[in-house]
């Protein structure tokens, strides 16, 4: 099917009756995924957004429960489940939703907070016409045409998307779009990333035996310990969980947390599992490359590339991938 | 912002123990009258008062910090309210800065003789507060939107 | 949880006419964590203190909040109270529900709330008290005094009789000071030799007293109770232990210099005493001036004529460390040199423009003329005398903006000498004011001008010399006409200004001075004999221009400070001090630039960089000195320094507490 | 690793907390308290297997991860040690305490494959906590296992946790031998003096169809580690437990991994032969 | 920019980057490298000889290098740091904060005409302040009138707004922080062993991110660094969301220099802050 872009405000209009929209937009200068008012305008000209879309089911802060203290304690849950639409979100980014949906609900337990919104949340793709030179998404398995999770899948053709469905919340919306869709359409070609990165199996295996390897040290060494790429990561999801607290009263919220904080796994006595910036650069990277593999059987990396934009040392963990593939094993 | 009904200003003033909170205590003393709206802090000296609890009290909801203490020269402790003068000429400059309205900030040397400049000052100091309304600037929507009273 | 009591006191009616004490303990009752939230009539009193003491053991209170009177009223009573309790003193907290609520509000509803919010401030205060212990420090009884002036000798016998050692440090060879330079006191005229010399005396003979002459301080660690003082006994070539002082050496010395005791007019040796009834009276050699010593010659003829062998040419300056309990600083004062500033007077070049020191040596009946006035230049008897008051003081422009406060007196006492001593004299006195605050001073001062000074009112703009006459050129400001006087001789009341050399001692001591150079008192009225530095004392003139009589009341006032010192074995210091937590210290040293007690010190401890062992910089407090301002803490960024008792924990507490 | 009971029973969100009360508070040492959590009407808050763990909070202050030190009937008990804000807080608690509780975490003690076996129980400090509720299991099950041995060390007398066990409860036991070292004695102290890997060489228990459960401060379980490889226990005999900072206790939060496994969640009980496997970061 | 001359000055940076690690004078050096990117170079640290190579030196050197050093503040060997007028004041920064010892401390002087940096522009260092060696002739510094023109003139055109039109200018952008810390981490005028920020248990600041709480951390820091700041920049270029950090940290400056004189930081080697010391004679406004 096919959705001409003049219509598009008005297929976006039809899905906000029913839902908070979210598009990507710039605001105050920052292009980040924002509530559609109906009349704000949408920002596809971006290969990516600055900011992930990950903090619309993953808050930066999410508040988990109230509690008042004194003779009784009374706790009650927060429960903040709006239906949310995500519109003109990338393959890469879709992806991401994808990882954090394993960890949020897969494994053993399921993430009430996460879950809730999850399942609220319809996920409208919008393939890449054009790839940014740090985009490697291909490198990591995926194309940049096609989000095999989003719920609908676009592709813009020109003046028209290609649109089609992938599950059943996405058969609602093409159902909702109905008057303003066409027959026929083909789906474009994908672009190619410029960026190639040296990725395969073979490198998170060989990561997985390079814990003590000499490479840590030299990669980590610029590092100065920030979250930004943590945090504008579409898929890093570890958070810390702190008090409100007023008095007697107050908030518990889970907030995002960076394993690149050097106080992020102190524990309280002032140990410290990882102590230097060697051990969580590596951390970071084993993390996103071979231990999330091992545990989930894909990568924590989609190739998005924020991270080798924004990092203020000019860190690039694509040129840490390559640098792998490069490693002649019997240092390992 | 509509203001509430019932609105008083909220005021707080950290206060050095030597001068200004004795200044305070003589006012007392005197039966002076000056407005509610004002709670003292009481801390050895105005040197002890970390400009961050100033911005501490507007984000929980003062609507005016005062910070007091003897006159440059009467300190207690020799010099702790030169050092005091030049944190709060330099906060209080940054704080307005950021647009908090310049008489929510104020810092005053009131010694422990001057009862009646405390009722004065508090008293003044209460009213152009009162002026200026509710102070909404550094504070935690974010809490009063979503804490537990709300609900 | 902690578990806290409170108690909202009427105070008879005072507070609970404007407080509805009822609605105030029952709300606080209701924050968590509080146990026990009652009123009562008087808990000042024995059956109040009851009552707390009481609740604590059967509710196991551990904390306590009381809504009452002014925490300056009646804290220490309360923490005394709960000596005697499980509970720590320190964990108690005062809201001050009378003086800042109930005696100055009007509307009781508005009063009870504000009561309200201010124990809910108290309440959420205490909830992060820690227990704090008072910890004691031993006390030396031994006293140092700084200065061999009247008030050092005044504060050492003090001392000394109150049965405490005492160390009496002088860096001329005597004892004495000013004090023994001057002829006669005013306004009773008094010998001035005659009762300071007695005193002299006392000191060298009272068992209490260690007199080190020639000595300076070196260096001082450390606080009240524990002073290590480090001095410098300076080599005086003269074994003092063998030395008789018979004088021989001094008589057979060569070498001639000018006497700086007698101020410049007649000569002394290289080996000698200061004065004749010098204190204590054994000769030292001037190296520089020696002509052995200073190689200029073999000479040795001391040694030789010595028949003791007391000359000891290889003598060397010692270093000597004591700890003392407390310091005196008494280092006085000098003259200004008003040579350098006042170009109009003849910057020295007139002989017979002489300071009022010099003529207290001309006048003085051990001095060189051996009492009879007589004009420097010519050994002539002046008929004509100008005497200028103000010289360097009261003059912004070129000398000290202050008063120097004994110049009207001793200027009206050098009046009176003249025309008491030279028959037929005319004294013309150049003033701006006369001030006479003293017993007996007014009386003085008519008294000289009965006897026929001239007191002109203005200043003197020029001296020059004319023949042998010293024309001394001015506006009389009364009449407003100019004056000139020819003058034999013109003496210039000149300021004093702090003794040489008191920047480094202040900075020895670690104390402070004003912007003239005056050591600064801890309060100008209240603390005057005190210094920001716990067991430094004042005495004299170091702190500021004085007379005599207010010199010794000092001195005396100092001694008893000390003594004060000295009443207890050990001391109790506040437990509510800075505390440093190593583990957040940078280092940075911020805090130790704020303290104004010096009481912050840097110190290596060990620590870890990954896999190495370290050693690394902290700040550390010292107990003693710390006096507990809390200007380090709001220095600090990281919060690593701490006031206890108002931690930044507590005071952020207490904040939001109010903002509910 | 081993079977997981992953049930939370307190709250259909696992990150909410269930509001229980501590029923009765017990002294151990000076600075170790257990504290007897009961739901509010007075039941036990959940049946955790032996080794695991429970998220205990006071909202305001925070929550942290301990171990269950014994369960009964109606309740569970958790020894912990005042060592910061939190536990400090919990310090200050007096029975009646409302507390928030979630859990069980983690894994468990292999208490299948320990069946048969003779047992050797080696706790250092506050580290016999979590190996209690498995001594408590083993003589709630005596004829399961064989021939029991309990080494446990603290610094002082007065650090000994669980003292009525150790002098009344546990010697009653049957086939079952007690062995308490100190590190420094005192007047009244007749047991053993030193530490604990010392001790236990000196013991000289046999390899043979024994299995060890070790628990202590990292620096001991290292030195007693290296003395029973010396004694030729096998890396699969010797059975441990895992501390790192948790936070969601669910495996998501991301702190308290090791490689690619959770403590929270996969552990905290590990052999040392599993650990070998893991890379080198605890 | 003569980009003869640069050239030059690498290959002179080069040269004297392989003595010194040849002779042993220094451990390592820290310079710039390239990266996968023309326009981009990242801090290189060159251990050995023949890594004297890597080192770049073009108009993208644009890291701040200065507290790398900090990572390793006892070393067995001088490390020796590439400084451009900015780091040089850095270093100053670190060594005034008893941070580091310039003893440890081999610096390589990089006379700079300026980077792809918006804040090069009205520089009022272009030429390192200390260092042990200069590579090449130094550069024209800004005329005075230039750098002082530059240095406060935002500041000025802010300060006459409304406070209320400032308020808003602010909180829209303390809406955009995500509490990365990046200008914290990178500034060398943060140096505390643990941040008043992320001691949550102390309570100085909250974790949740939400306008207030970004705020308060963002005043806290302008305050914190404010007497301190050696104006490289840094904050700013390194924060991914974009927020004028030195707006806020340039205001505590204007206004000491306002106060209490002529005040610039890092120029001097010795030089207590504004905060660390106090005058008799200060103004005093708070009769």
């Amino acid at each position: 099917m096919q959705l001409d872009k003049s219509d598009l405000q008005e297929a976006l209009r039809i899905l906000s009756a029913e839902a908070g929209v979210f598009v990507p937009s710039v605001v105050e200068g920052v292009s980040r995924f924002a509530l559609w008012d109906g009349e704000s305008s949408i920002d596809l000209s971006r290969v990516n957004t600055e900011l992930p879309p990950k903090d619309i089911l993953f808050p930066q802060t999410e508040k988990m429960y109230s509690y008042k203290m004194g003779k009784n304690i009374e706790i009650k849950e927060i429960i903040d489940n709006p239906k949310q639409v995500v519109f003109g979100i990338r393959p890469c980014d879709v992806k991401s939703i994808g990882c954090m949906d394993k960890v949020f609900l897969e494994k053993t337990y399921v993430d009430s907070f996460y879950a809730g919104k999850r399942e609220n949340l319809t996920v409208i793709s919008v393939g890449c016409t054009q790839t940014d030179r740090t985009c490697f998404c291909d490198s990591m398995g995926l194309s940049p045409s096609d989000a095999p999770g989003a719920d609908v899948m676009m592709n813009d053709t020109g003046d028209t998307f290609v649109v089609e469905a992938y599950t059943d919340k996405g058969k609602q919306v093409m159902e909702a779009w109905k008057p303003l869709l066409k027959k026929g359409g083909k789906k474009p070609a994908a672009p190619e990333c410029t960026l190639k990165v040296k990725m395969s199996p073979e490198i998170s295996v060989k990561l997985s035996k390079m814990f003590e390897h000499p490479i840590w040290e030299e990669v980590s060494r610029p590092c100065i310990g920030c979250a930004t790429c943590t945090y504008v990561c579409p898929t890093c999801y570890c958070f810390d969980m702190n008090s409100d607290n007023h008095s007697s009263e107050g908030t518990k919220f889970r907030c995002w947390d960076s394993c690149m904080f050097s106080d992020y796994s102190r524990m309280a006595g002032g140990h410290n599992p990882r102590p230097g910036k060697k051990e969580r650069v590596r951390n970071r990277y084993m993390h996103k490359l071979s231990y999330f593999n091992e545990r989930y059987e894909t990568s924590l990396c989609a190739g998005c590339g924020r991270c080798a934009d924004k990092c203020p040392a000019h860190m690039d963990i694509t040129a840490f991938i390559d640098r792998v593939a490069e490693e002649e094993m019997e240092n390992a | 912002m509509s203001v509430e009904k019932n609105w008083e200003p909220k005021i707080i003033a950290f206060t050095c123990n030597w001068c200004t909170y004795t200044g305070a205590d003589l006012a007392g003393l005197n039966r002076m009258k000056y407005p509610e709206n004002v709670h003292l802090v009481r801390v050895p000296c105005s040197s002890r008062v970390n400009p961050q609890f100033i911005l501490r009290a507007f984000q929980k909801g003062c609507d005016g910090v005062m910070v007091c203490g003897c006159h440059p020269g009467d300190c207690h402790y020799a010099t702790g309210n030169y050092f005091t003068r030049r944190r709060f000429m330099l906060m209080k400059r940054l704080l307005e800065y950021n647009g908090i309205d310049p008489q929510r900030f104020q810092a005053r040397w009131i010694s422990g003789s001057e009862a009646a400049k405390f009722r004065d000052t508090m008293t003044q100091v209460t009213a152009q507060i009162r002026e200026l309304g509710p102070n909404s600037k550094f504070q935690e929507k974010w809490y009063q939107e979503g804490g537990p009273e709300n609900e | 949880m902690s578990r806290t009591g409170v108690i909202i006191c009427h105070c008879g009616t005072n507070i609970a006419s404007m407080v509805d004490v009822e609605k105030v303990a029952e709300e606080i009752g209701k924050i968590p964590g509080v146990v026990y939230s009652v009123t009562n009539k008087y808990t000042c009193s024995e059956p109040g203190q009851q009552m707390i003491k009481d609740a604590i053991e059967e509710h196991s209170l551990d904390r306590i909040v009381i809504g009452a009177c002014t925490p300056r009223m009646h804290e220490t009573t309360f923490r005394k109270m709960l000596k005697g309790t499980k509970i720590n003193p320190y964990m108690l907290e005062i809201a001050n529900l009378r003086e800042q609520c109930a005696w100055v509000h009007t509307d009781k509803e508005k009063a009870t709330e504000k009561a309200i919010s201010l124990v809910r401030m108290s309440v959420a205060k205490v909830g992060s008290n820690k227990p704090l212990f008072t910890s004691f420090i031993p006390i030396h009884k031994k006293a140092l005094v700084i200065g061999g002036g009247i008030a050092g000798i005044q504060a050492a016998l003090d001392i000394a009789d109150a049965g405490h050692e005492v160390t009496l440090v002088e860096r001329e060879p005597s004892i004495g000071g000013k004090m023994v330079m001057l002829d006669k006191t005013f306004p009773t005229l008094d010998c001035s030799a005659c009762i300071s010399t007695p005193k002299m005396v006392d000191v060298s003979a009272h068992p209490n007293i260690t007199l080190k002459t020639s000595c300076e301080v070196e260096a001082v660690t450390g606080y009240v109770g524990n002073f290590e003082v480090t001095i410098r006994q300076k080599a005086r070539y003269v074994n003092h232990d063998i030395c008789t002082g018979c004088g021989l050496c001094e008589t057979k010395c060569p070498s001639k210099i000018s006497d700086e005791f007698n101020q410049g007019i007649g000569e002394r040796k290289a080996i000698y005493k200061l004065f004749p009834q010098a204190v204590p009276a054994k000769p030292v050699i001037d190296a520089q001036n020696c002509r052995k010593l200073n190689g200029s010659a073999k000479c040795g003829v001391c040694q030789i004529v010595c028949p003791l062998q007391c000359i000891d040419f290889e003598d060397k300056d010692q270093l000597i460390t004591e700890t003392y309990g407390a310091i005196v600083v008494a280092t006085g004062y000098e003259l200004i040199d008003w040579t350098k500033l006042y170009g109009e007077y003849g910057s020295g070049r007139y002989a017979d423009v002489i300071s009022g020191l010099q003529f207290e040596r001309l006048v003085n009946a051990s001095g060189p003329t051996e009492g009879h006035i007589l004009r420097p230049s010519d050994q002539k008897e002046p008929k004509d005398v100008v005497i200028v008051k103000c010289v360097g003081s009261r003059d912004e422009k070129k000398g000290k903006s202050y008063c120097s406060r004994a110049c009207c007196m001793y200027g009206a006492k050098h009046a009176h000498q003249i025309l008491e001593k030279i028959p037929g004299s005319n004294v013309y006195i150049f003033y701006m004011d006369v001030r006479t605050p003293g017993k007996g001073y007014e009386e003085f001062y008519n008294r000289t001008r009965e006897d026929g000074a001239t007191y002109i009112r203005g200043r003197v703009a020029k001296i020059y010399k004319e023949g042998d006459k010293l024309i001394c050129t001015g506006e009389d400001t009364l009449i407003g006409k100019p004056v000139t006087v020819k003058a034999d001789m013109v003496i210039l009341e000149t300021a004093m200004v702090p003794a040489r050399g008191v920047e480094e001692i202040v900075s020895k001591l670690g104390i402070s001075m004003d912007g003239d150079h005056w050591v600064q008192e801890a309060h100008p009225k209240l603390r005057p004999v005190e210094t920001q530095t716990a067991g430094i004392f004042l005495a004299g003139t170091c702190q500021g221009p004085k007379d005599i009589p207010d010199t010794v009341a000092q001195a005396s006032a100092a001694a008893v400070k000390v003594c004060g010192v000295f009443s207890k074995e050990q001391m109790e210091t506040s437990p509510m001090i800075s505390r440093v937590n190593e583990e957040k210290c940078c280092g940075c040293e911020f805090c130790v630039k704020c303290c104004p007690y010096s009481a912050i010190a840097m110190k290596e401890i060990d620590g870890r960089e990954g896999n190495r062992k370290i050693k690394r910089m902290v700040a550390t407090v010292n107990s003693g000195l710390c006096q507990g301002c809390g200007a380090c803490t709001a220095a600090c960024r990281t919060g690593a320094i701490d006031l206890l008792g108002y931690t930044n924990d507590q005071i952020l507490k207490e904040v939001d507490a109010l903002c509910l | 690793m081993h079977s997981i009971n992953h049930e939370c029973t307190c709250s259909s969100n696992p990150l909410i907390p269930h509001v229980c009360q501590v029923t009765a508070i017990k002294q151990e040492t000076p600075d170790v308290q257990t504290y007897r959590i009961q739901t509010l009407d007075g039941q036990k808050p959940f049946s955790p297997m032996p080794g695991q763990l429970a998220m205990i909070s006071l909202p305001d202050v925070g929550e942290a991860m301990f171990s269950i030190t014994a369960q009964g009937e109606d309740y569970i008990e958790s020894a912990i040690k005042n060592a910061g804000q939190l536990t400090q807080a919990f310090h200050e608690m007096t029975p009646g305490q409302q507390i928030g509780v979630r859990g069980p975490y983690g894994n468990h003690f292999p208490v299948d494959d320990l069946k048969g076996k003779d047992l050797l129980f080696i706790g250092g400090g506050i580290g016999l906590a979590p190996v209690r509720s498995l001594i408590r299991y083993c003589f709630a099950n005596r004829e399961d296992f064989g021939h029991i041995d309990i080494l446990y060390g603290a610094r002082s007398p007065e650090d000994l946790v669980f003292k009525e066990d150790l002098s009344l409860n546990w010697p009653k036991e049957k086939d079952t031998t007690l062995h308490v070292t100190v590190d420094r004695g005192n007047e009244t102290w007749e047991g053993n003096v030193g530490f604990v890997p010392a001790y236990l060489e000196e013991l000289a228990f046999s390899p043979v169809g024994r299995k060890v459960i070790l628990c202590g401060p990292p620096i001991m379980i290292k030195f007693a580690s290296q003395s029973l490889m010396k004694m030729g226990f096998a890396k699969e005999d010797v059975i441990t437990t895992l501390e790192m900072r948790m936070k969601c206790g669910i495996g998501k939060c991301g702190r308290c991994n090791i490689g690619s496994k959770y403590v929270c969640l996969d552990g905290p009980v590990f052999t040392l032969a599993e650990l070998d496997e893991l890379p080198d970061e605890n | 920019m003569n980009d003869t001359l640069e050239i030059k000055r690498e290959a002179q940076l080069r040269e004297t980057a392989r003595r010194l690690l040849e002779d042993g004078t220094v451990g390592y050096i820290i310079g710039w490298g390239t990266t996968r990117f023309e326009d981009k170079t990242a801090p290189l640290f060159a251990a050995k000889p023949e890594e004297a190579d890597r080192l770049v030196w073009n108009e993208y050197c644009i890291n701040s290098l200065a507290k790398y050093s900090l990572d390793d503040k006892y070393p067995e060997k001088k490390i020796g740091i590439c400084v451009r007028g900015c780091d040089s004041r850095a270093v100053n920064r670190l060594v005034n904060d008893k941070q580091i010892e310039r003893e440890n401390l081999f610096l390589i002087g990089m006379p700079c005409s300026g980077k792809e940096n918006s804040v090069c522009e009205g520089c009022s260092h272009k030429n390192p302040v200390v260092y042990d060696i200069l590579i090449g002739e130094p550069v024209e510094e800004n005329t005075e009138e230039k750098a002082s023109a530059e240095r406060f003139r935002e500041i000025e055109e802010f300060e006459k707004m409304s406070p209320d039109e400032r308020y808003e200018f602010w909180a829209k952008q303390y809406d955009k922080c995500i509490r990365c810390y990046a200008c914290r981490n990178i500034c060398p005028a943060c140096s505390c062993k643990e941040c008043y920020a992320d001691q949550y248990m102390v309570g100085w600041q909250g974790k949740q991110n939400n306008r207030a709480e970004s705020q308060v951390y963002g005043l806290t820091r302008a305050y914190h660094v404010g007497d301190r700041c050696i104006e490289c920049g840094e904050c700013e270029r390194v924060c991914p969301m974009g927020l004028p950090i030195m707006r806020q940290t340039k205001k505590m400056l204007k206004d000491i220099n306002d106060l209490f004189g002529n005040y610039e930081c890092g120029v001097e080697s010795e030089r207590a802050p504004v905060l660390g010391e106090y005058d008799l004679t200060d103004r005093d406004e708070f009769m």
